[in-house]
């Protein structure tokens, strides 16, 4: 274990922060830190679009006959949220950001592998945005986030193409990231450094880049011909010419179900270190949450049939498609288990971080047992197309992805900005973004079994009393998520200065000072001991 | 191959064209392959699309495929396969050259690929003159003549000519890059940058461009000889 | 350094071989094997592809994860195509008639 | 006993509807399984909560310091919540998908119903001839096929309160079943995103007692059963010129051929069924006979899908017919 690094005053010492100042230093660093910091921008930006896009919609739905839009802007405004949440923010958020400050960090490595392709990955998620965000500028997209066809290809009258270049540009950038992380943490580990060494938040990356980079190709190539298909008024999901427009649906599932578990996968690995550190405990069957990382990034790729059970997809291609999406529940089940065994004679805090780990583990079990409906045959006829579909997924992907997102940021930020934020503020957020959300995506697992569908402006009087609750309840939600972006712009400046480990925590990015200096580590470290050792009794470790 | 063992500081002497990133010239090496081989992962399944749909279409419309197979020359496709092969083997001499620090046989085998790489072009842009011709552009110029039509559906055999345009061209697409790609390394060949210790880039390029040859192994059979040509 | 150096007459060998299959998959394609002839086809695309994979690739002398990820990349592509033939092929056979039932005109008055 | 139960857990709760009416013989079975799932999640949420808040009060941290002891992981836990949530999940899977067969297959003496959708409106047919747009009658306690498709994008019809729903796609014919058994009016709905109006294609089913049905489909438009329109149409768009009863025209007779195999040029070996006869409508030199020359033209684009399922009902009628009596 290499010595504790002295605290030398971060203002003093030359970090990847202040080591050069100016416009240029920040586009073309090839610093994985800077790069992260680029995306953490971009991707905040592009979270308030989704946002705000999120905001009219709860507006618009508090009264049946719409209370804000005409039905055409309402089907742009819930496209616009989904295609921009989904492609530019949830799927890049974990890994971009948090992924790209921390895996050279915990791998023990100066830098990624490939640090100008992940510089060329900054730049195709930019143009990938300013492509959408001409879309939306210029008349908006009305296909939904799903693009299905013969809707998008032939009947839709709106800014198709320029949002599926978007879409096919920002698919790179998470192409060369998953590439970028798959060949760093293949080969740069630092010696000593076994896989089962490295930290679950590592397993869940590598998970995850395995997912982009078998499954995001394939979005790629459906984007493509749907492009192709519009331009040239004929193409393969054309049924005027014997085209089949579900085989649009079998290729855009193929990667849009591994997609969801690239946006939880790592939030799970993000939670495993929270759960670890704030409760000073090694992760209870830290092998089998490793297996499970895995397993879930195979069994992705064969269940996305679940979503076409009532397509005219054939009903023993359906039964395939079921069982195999029970079956990969089990996996997300055992790490919910071995999560709660972790606090089991543990030490618990109770740090903000911590707040958004304990409430991501209860609302993904929520949001993933709630999957279990989907995946049964005779239910999901009557729930797919309601608002069941949107309250579930939203329960995994704000419920987990977003709260493991912030919980992230939480808990790295003395690492990231050398400075703590406000703890008491911080738990505040974290309890009405809990709240908030509950009472937003609750009520619309009610809406569902009662049959609303999705995608409605207008809606008949006796789903109303459930879509005022819902939009109170995005109210506070809204609120809850403008409470941190403030706290921690202010703690950036007026913050506390943080020593390299306020939180106690193992693992090699804390053995170096916050902010890290440019090239992470004078030498690299020999690890010698097992990940989340905290129970070491000789306590050479500090704090 | 002398390369001083890395001392304890940083500033170990390394040859030309390491990265500061890595220890040594090996990790380099490995993790440019690794990273050229998971990049062709994505290009398989990229690709892999495509074919997917074909082979189901092909399944559903056997007739309509085989019609429009029998209106594409297989001379020029067998001819063009041929070519392709042999820029392969010129790209696996040039990397043969670069492994041996032969640098004039690198820089002759590197113009040799492209010229073959141009020559697979030139072929291809004949056959879509002829396709373009003969009308059976779908899209663009759609207008098949007589004889093709009574004896196979016609949506068929223009759900055939989509794929056959859009594989062929995303190919050729390939093709271009991969011309990008070997202009680039020509130039740095020019220069003398690679030697024994340092030619990962010209293997690189090589895996890209097998790749993109074994894409048109299986275009050629899929598209050219379902015809039934007897 | 790492890279295996292969022999210039193993490529030339391999060269020709794969111009051979060429020549072998365009003649057998004039003779009329019924469904066989596309296994045969694909059976030969796929042993050129081997041949240019494990030599011109090099990935008959390289490390076993580079085999992994190979096999990996063919693997997802055959998951892709096994299960979407899967719904293709069995949509026939669906559990109620395909085509609709023999239909009855309205209840006869009671 | 077991109705008694759910009916008391569902009836609306403290005012709230919680759950669509089962105003369908197969909407209660769904309910069912519904429940034992939502048991399921409640059970499990809050076993996972009430042991968190346990562990977080009794294991929280005392002293700054404190190093609480490494414990082995114990692989006879891990088997245990590996083993039980999988043998759950096979329960809850072969529950849905017998479920799913059963509720899937429609009695044989269903009454008929065509439903088209088009962007922005259901028409409906009855084959008696009572065409309606957003509105479907049909009789309480008979088993009533709705055979669906698509003018333009993909739709999906889909009615609550019986829990069964489509997508319905343009070029092919899907199908679903239902038998009412309550009187009432319910809603259906547009459940697949296809455009401005998708939140327009609201529409009403009124299940009604046989007699008010009988009178409503007597008493409604005296128009031509579909049947009869199909004829109109075969005569005005000049098919009779070919398709003669007594074998003189060109193309194939079309008395006694509904429900028979048909050999294919390719060999191919097909029933004519209503999938056959529309592809033959609208694409027909994609399945050339063998002693006909493929000289009919495609009809695609001068019939819309309503007049397509007429055409059908009527190719149908004639299949009854005995073969060469000239109708």
């Amino acid at each position: 274990m290499s010595t504790a690094v002295m605290e030398t005053p971060a203002a003093s010492r030359v970090h990847y922060l202040n080591a050069n100042y100016g416009i240029k230093s920040w586009l073309f660093t090839t610093d994985h830190k800077r790069i992260a910091l680029l995306y953490l921008g971009s991707i905040t930006f592009m979270f308030f679009i989704g946002g705000s896009a999120a905001t009219l919609i709860r507006l618009h739905l508090i009264e049946p006959t719409g209370a804000l839009v005409q039905p055409a802007t309402y089907n742009k405004l819930f496209t616009i949220h989904g295609v921009v949440m989904v492609f530019f923010f949830l799927i890049p958020s974990i890994p971009a950001v948090l992924g790209n400050f921390l895996v050279p960090l915990m791998v023990g490595a100066r830098d990624l592998a490939f640090p100008k392709i992940n510089l060329l990955s900054w730049y195709l998620y930019i143009i990938g945005a300013l492509f959408t965000l001409y879309a939306i500028l210029s008349g908006g997209v009305d296909t939904g986030w799903t693009f299905y066809t013969p809707y998008s290809s032939t009947f839709a009258h709106s800014q198709v193409i320029a949002t599926a270049l978007g879409v096919f540009i920002v698919g790179f950038s998470s192409i060369l990231t998953g590439l970028n992380f798959i060949v760093t943490i293949h080969k740069m580990r630092a010696p000593g450094l076994t896989w089962f060494r490295l930290p679950l938040f590592i397993w869940a990356i590598y998970a995850t880049s395995i997912i982009q980079i078998l499954g995001t190709p394939v979005l790629a190539i459906t984007i493509f011909l749907l492009a192709l298909e519009r331009l040239l008024h004929v193409g393969i999901f054309d049924p005027a010419i014997g085209g089949d427009p579900i085989l649009f649906q079998h290729l855009f599932w193929f990667y849009s179900h591994p997609a969801v578990y690239i946006m939880i996968l790592p939030g799970m690995g993000v939670i495993s270190e929270l759960i670890a550190c704030f409760s000073r405990k090694r992760v209870f069957g830290y092998a089998m949450v490793a297996y499970s990382s895995m397993a879930i990034a195979v069994l992705s790729f064969l269940v996305w049939g679940h979503h076409m059970f009532v397509t005219g997809q054939s009903v023993y291609a359906g039964l395939i498609f079921s069982v195999l999406s029970f079956m990969v529940a089990i996996p997300s089940a055992i790490k919910v288990f071995n999560w709660t065994a972790t606090l089991y004679k543990g030490s618990i805090s109770y740090e903000a971080p911590m707040l958004y780990a304990l409430g991501f583990i209860g609302l993904f079990t929520m949001g993933g047992l709630t999957g279990l409906f989907l995946a049964s045959l005779a239910v999901d006829v009557h729930l797919t197309g309601t608002y069941f579909i949107v309250a579930h997924f939203h329960y995994i992907m704000v419920g987990g992805a977003v709260m493991a997102y912030l919980g992230g940021i939480h808990f790295w930020w003395p690492k990231i900005t050398g400075r703590l934020y406000p703890d008491g503020w911080a738990r505040f957020a974290a309890l009405i973004i809990f709240v908030g959300f509950n009472l937003t995506f609750f009520p619309q697992f009610v809406l569902g079994y009662l049959g609303m569908p999705r995608r409605y402006a207008v809606y008949p009087a006796e789903f109303q009393v459930l879509n005022v609750m819902s939009s109170a309840g995005a109210s506070i939600l809204g609120i809850g998520y403008l409470i941190p972006l403030i706290y921690l712009i202010w703690s950036i400046r007026y913050g506390p200065v943080a020593g390299p480990n306020p939180w106690g925590a193992k693992g090699l990015e804390w053995e170096t000072p916050s902010p890290p200096p440019t090239e992470n580590f004078e030498e690299i470290p020999v690890v010698t001991e097992e990940a989340y050792a905290y129970a070491e009794p000789e306590d050479g470790s500090h704090g | 191959m002398a390369e001083l063992s890395a001392s304890s500081t940083h500033a170990a002497v390394h040859p030309p064209g390491f990265r500061h990133q890595f220890e040594d010239m090996e990790q380099q090496h490995e993790a440019g392959n690794l990273g050229m081989w998971v990049f062709l992962v994505t290009e398989i399944l990229f690709f892999g699309g495509l074919f997917a749909s074909y082979a189901i279409y092909r399944s559903l419309y056997l007739p309509g495929f085989e019609a429009g197979s029998r209106l594409l020359d297989v001379k020029l496709g067998a001819t063009n396969t041929a070519v392709l092969i042999g820029s392969s083997l010129t790209m696996a001499l040039a990397v043969h050259a670069a492994q041996t620090g032969k640098r004039k046989a690198l820089i002759f085998f590197l113009l040799l690929t492209m010229v073959l790489g141009a020559v697979f072009l030139g072929i291809k842009f004949d056959e879509y003159a002829t396709k373009w011709h003969h009308g059976l552009v779908p899209g663009l110029k759609w207008a098949p003549d007589e004889e093709m039509h009574n004896n196979a559906p016609l949506g068929s055999v223009e759900l055939f000519f989509c794929f056959y345009f859009f594989m062929t061209a995303l190919h050729a697409t390939h093709m271009i890059i991969g011309f990008g790609i070997m202009t680039v390394m020509t130039v740095k060949s020019w220069r003398g940058e690679f030697s024994p210790e340092y030619y990962a880039p010209i293997e690189v390029s090589g895996l890209y461009w097998h790749f993109v040859d074994i894409v048109w192994i299986f275009l050629f059979p899929l598209l050219y000889l379902i015809g039934g040509r007897y | 350094m790492s890279g295996h150096v292969v022999s210039v007459r193993l490529y030339v060998t391999i060269f020709l071989l794969l111009l051979v299959l060429t020549g072998l998959t365009t003649g057998v394609a004039f003779i009329d094997l019924g469904d066989y002839n596309t296994v045969v086809a694909l059976a030969i695309a796929v042993v050129k592809m081997l041949l240019v994979v494990l030599f011109f690739m090099h990935v008959r002398y390289s490390s076993g994860l580079t085999k992994i990820v190979v096999l990996a990349g063919f693997f997802w592509l055959a998951i892709m195509l096994t299960f979407t033939m899967s719904d293709y092929f069995t949509r026939g056979w669906t559990p109620t008639p395909s085509g609709w039932g023999p239909s009855i005109s309205a209840p006869p008055n009671p | 006993m077991f109705n008694f139960i759910f009916a008391a857990i569902a009836d609306p709760w403290f005012g709230f509807p919680i759950k669509p009416e089962d105003a369908s013989t197969t909407a209660s079975s769904v309910d069912h399984l519904y429940y034992f799932l939502t048991a399921l999640t409640l059970f499990f949420t809050f076993a996972i909560f009430t042991t968190i808040f346990y562990f977080m009060v009794k294991y929280r941290r005392r002293m700054p310091d404190e190093r609480p002891k490494a414990i082995e992981t114990s692989t006879a836990l891990e088997v245990t919540w590996t083993v039980i949530p999988a043998m759950l999940c096979a329960f809850a899977f072969i529950w849905a998908s017998s479920l799913y067969f059963r509720n899937s297959r429609p009695p044989n003496a269903s009454m008929e119903v065509f439903v088209v959708g088009k962007q922005w409106m259901w028409h409906l047919q009855h084959p008696e001839g009572a065409r309606e747009i957003n509105e479907l009658h049909v009789p309480v306690g008979v088993p009533v096929k709705l055979t669906m498709t698509s003018e333009d994008v993909i739709h999906d019809f889909s009615i609550p309160v019986f829990r069964i729903k489509h997508d319905v796609i343009p070029g092919r014919y899907s199908s679903i079943w239902f038998q009412a058994t309550k009187t009432g009016t319910y809603h259906f709905f547009c459940a697949q995103y296809c455009g401005a109006e998708h939140s327009g294609m609201i529409g009403w089913v009124y299940v009604m007692s046989p007699t008010d049905y009988a009178n409503w489909l007597s008493g409604g438009s005296k128009g031509e059963s579909m049947a009869q329109a199909g004829e109109r149409l075969f005569t005005q768009l000049g098919c009779v010129t070919c398709h003669v009863a007594d074998g003189t025209g060109r193309g194939p007779v079309l008395q006694g051929l509904y429900g028979h195999p048909v050999k294919l040029r390719s060999g191919e070996t097909r029933v004519v069924d209503e999938a056959y006869i529309r592809q033959a409508i609208v694409n027909p030199n994609s399945m050339p006979l063998p002693n006909y020359p493929p000289i009919m033209p495609t009809f695609q684009g001068q019939v819309n899908e309503e007049q397509v399922l007429q055409l059908i009902a009527y190719v149908k009628s004639l299949g009854t017919v005995e073969k060469g009596t000239a109708k």
